[in-house]
C-alpha cells in the first residue's frame, strides 16, 4: 500500500517530495497548506485540508492539482495508505 | 519612560502557531504606551495581511481582524516587504487594510533607525 | 479499523492539538476506533486542568475529556515528557514533593512503553506534529 | 547600561531560556543592569514551581531564582500568555476557581504593557526566542 | 500486540529544541519492546549524529550518547541520508558511530516496507 | 550605530541577510551556529556562540569568515549595536 505524507509546514516539502514515492499521497494542513497555493504548489497531484485552507483565506488561491478534501475525507486517506509520514 | 522607536518584525503565518497573535497583542498595547511603533509583515508574516481569513473555523480568533485593529490602537506605520508578497503570489488588492509596500533597501533604513526591535 | 494517534504540540503554542481532535471526531463519526491518543513532547500541556481559555475561545480541554467520553479514548501523557514540563498528577506530586498538582483526572500519565503498545496494536499510526 | 530581556521559548522544549540565563549572567558580571526579564509566549513555562528536571540536568528554574536574586533582576510573566498556557498564582487560581496554582513565588505575574516598559526604559533590548 | 515494522524519522538538530532527545528516547524503547525498527537520520538530523559532541556544555545531556546507545538497545538499523551528510560537509568518518549512508532511492524504499513510523 | 542580527535557526540567514546593512554585526546561536559551518556559511563577517559551537561537535568546522565568540562578548556585541534584531 501507498504512504500517506501530512506537511504542517510548508518548508518540508522538499525533503517529503525527495523520498515520496510517485502513487505516494501528499496532505497539506495547518500552516502546510501555503505549498498548495497558486505559483508556489509543485506539480504532482496534492490534497488540502479544507478548514485550514479556508481558516487562512486561501479559498480560490489553491493550485489546480491541489484537491481540498473535508476532515471525513483526510480519514478515508488515513484507512487507504500505509505507513502516515508527518513532516515538520 | 522615555518614548522609543519601536520595530515590530512579524515574520510568521497567522494560525499555525500563536507567535503571530502575541505579537500582534503587544504591538496594539505598545500603541496605547505611546511609543512610536511600526509594523513590519515580512516573510510568511506577510499571509496575516490576506484578506478573507476565518480562524473560527479553527477555533481561532481572526487575526486579521487584530490586524485591521492596529490603526485604532495608534499604530499607523505598517509595512510589508514587498518581495515576501511577490513570491506568494499577493498584491496589494488582496490584503485586508493598506500597508505601504517597502523595498529591501527601505526595510534596511527602518531597521536601521529603530531604538529596539520585537520579534514574533 | 483501530487507528492509534500522537499529539506533539500543546494547545494555542500550535494547531496539532486541535488538528487531532477534529481528526479524532470524524474518524470516531465514520466508525472507526480511536484506542489511545498519546500526548507527547509539547503535547503534554494539553492534560493541564488549570489552564484559562482565552474569552470567546473554545476549551481545548473540555473538548478532549467529552469527546474521550463519547467513544472511549484513553487520552494517554508520558510521564518523561509531562515531568520536565510541569505536568503533574497527585502521585508524583507526593513523590517528587511538589507544591500542586495540575493533571486533568481524564488524563492517564503513562510510560513511553504506551506510545510503542499502541502503535502496535493499531492499523493506523497518524502524528499531529508541533 | 540598562538591558532589558524577553524569553519566548519553554525550558527543554526550546534553548531559549537557558541562552537567556547565561547572557544575563555575563551582562551583570560585566557591570550592566538587568532590570527585567519578561517571559512571553512558550517563555511563561520558565516559571512553573512543579516541575521536575530530569536527572543530571540542573534545574533552570533554580538559577533563575537564584541569579534574580544575586543580581535583583525582577522576573516578569505576561499574564495574558500565562493563563492559557496553565501557569497560574493564587489570584488566579481565586478569580477563576481553579484546583491549583503552578507560578514559583519569585515571577512577578504582570500585564503586557510591563515588556513595553522595560524596553521603554532600558538602553537595549533583547529577544531569546523559541 | 503484534511486531510492526516501525521508522523513526529524525530530521531535527540535536540541541535547540527537545524533539531530538524525546524522539530517540522513544527509539530506546521500541527496541526494548521487541519491534522491527529502524532510524532514519535525515535533514538537519543528521548532525546528531556528529562525533565531539559536548551537551553539557549548554546544562544538556549529550545526544551523541544518547545515539550511540541504540544498538545496545536492539536499535540495530540506523541509516544516514546520503544528500543531507553531504550538503553539511559530513562523511562516514565525522559520525559517532556507523550506519548505513542511503540515497534518496533507498529511503524511498525504506518508507514503503513500514508499517508506521515516528517522527521527531 | 548598526544593529545586531541575532539568528538561532539556520533557515533564518537568508531573510537576515536580505535587509542586513553592510556595517550591523551578525550573531549565531543556539542552532543558528550551522549556518557558521565551512561551505555553508555566507561570505560576510559573522559571530558564532562559543558555548553552542563546542556543544554541537562543530569545533574546527566553523568557516574562517565567522568569530568564534564567549558570552561576555555577546554582551559587548549587545552593548556595542542597537537595534538588536531576533530572527526565527
Amino acid at each position: 500500500m501507498a504512504a500517506l505524507h501530512l506537511i504542517n509546514h510548508q518548508h518540508a516539502m522538499t525533503d517529503c517530495l525527495a523520498v515520496a514515492a510517485a502513487d505516494d499521497a501528499i496532505l497539506l494542513l495547518e500552516d502546510g497548506v501555503y505549498a498548495g497555493a497558486v505559483g508556489v504548489a509543485p506539480q504532482r497531484p496534492l490534497h488540502a485540508l479544507a478548514a485550514d485552507v479556508h481558516a487562512r483565506g486561501l479559498d480560490g488561491r489553491i493550485a489546480a492539482q491541489v484537491v481540498v478534501v473535508s476532515d471525513a475525507q483526510f480519514v478515508e486517506l488515513v484507512t487507504g495508505h500505509v505507513p502516515i509520514v508527518t513532516w515538520r | 519612560m522615555e518614548t522609543k522607536r519601536l520595530l515590530f518584525l512579524l515574520r510568521q503565518p497567522p494560525y499555525g502557531s500563536s507567535h503571530a497573535l502575541e505579537a500582534l497583542e503587544s504591538a496594539l498595547v505598545a500603541g496605547v504606551f505611546d511609543q512610536r511603533v511600526s509594523v513590519l509583515f515580512s516573510g510568511d508574516g506577510v499571509w496575516q495581511l490576506l484578506a478573507g481569513q476565518d480562524g473560527p473555523a479553527i477555533q481561532r480568533r481572526s487575526i486579521a481582524k487584530i490586524v485591521r485593529a492596529l490603526p485604532q490602537y495608534d499604530v499607523t506605520a505598517l509595512y510589508a516587504c514587498a518581495e515576501a508578497l511577490a513570491t506568494r503570489g499577493l498584491g496589494a488588492g488582496d490584503l485586508s487594510l493598506p500597508v505601504a509596500i517597502v523595498t529591501r533597501d527601505e526595510q534596511r533604513a527602518l531597521l536601521a533607525e529603530q531604538d529596539a526591535v520585537v520579534n514574533d | 479499523m483501530n487507528i492509534a494517534i500522537a499529539v506533539h504540540g500543546a494547545p494555542y503554542s500550535s494547531q496539532a492539538a486541535l488538528s487531532a481532535l477534529r481528526f479524532c471526531r470524524a474518524a470516531v463519526a465514520a466508525g472507526h476506533q480511536v484506542a489511545r491518543v498519546f500526548f507527547y513532547h509539547d503535547g503534554v500541556h494539553t492534560a493541564s486542568a488549570i489552564s484559562v481559555p482565552p474569552q470567546d475561545e473554545p476549551s481545548p480541554l473540555a473538548d478532549w475529556v467529552e469527546l474521550a467520553d463519547a467513544a472511549g479514548i484513553e487520552l494517554a501523557v508520558c510521564i518523561a515528557a509531562a515531568l520536565k514540563r510541569g505536568i503533574v498528577n497527585g502521585d508524583e506530586q507526593d513523590r517528587y514533593d511538589l507544591t500542586a498538582s495540575n493533571v486533568h483526572p481524564a488524563f492517564a500519565i503513562v510510560g513511553l512503553g504506551q506510545l510503542i503498545e499502541a502503535i502496535g496494536s493499531s492499523d493506523r499510526f497518524v502524528t499531529f506534529a508541533a
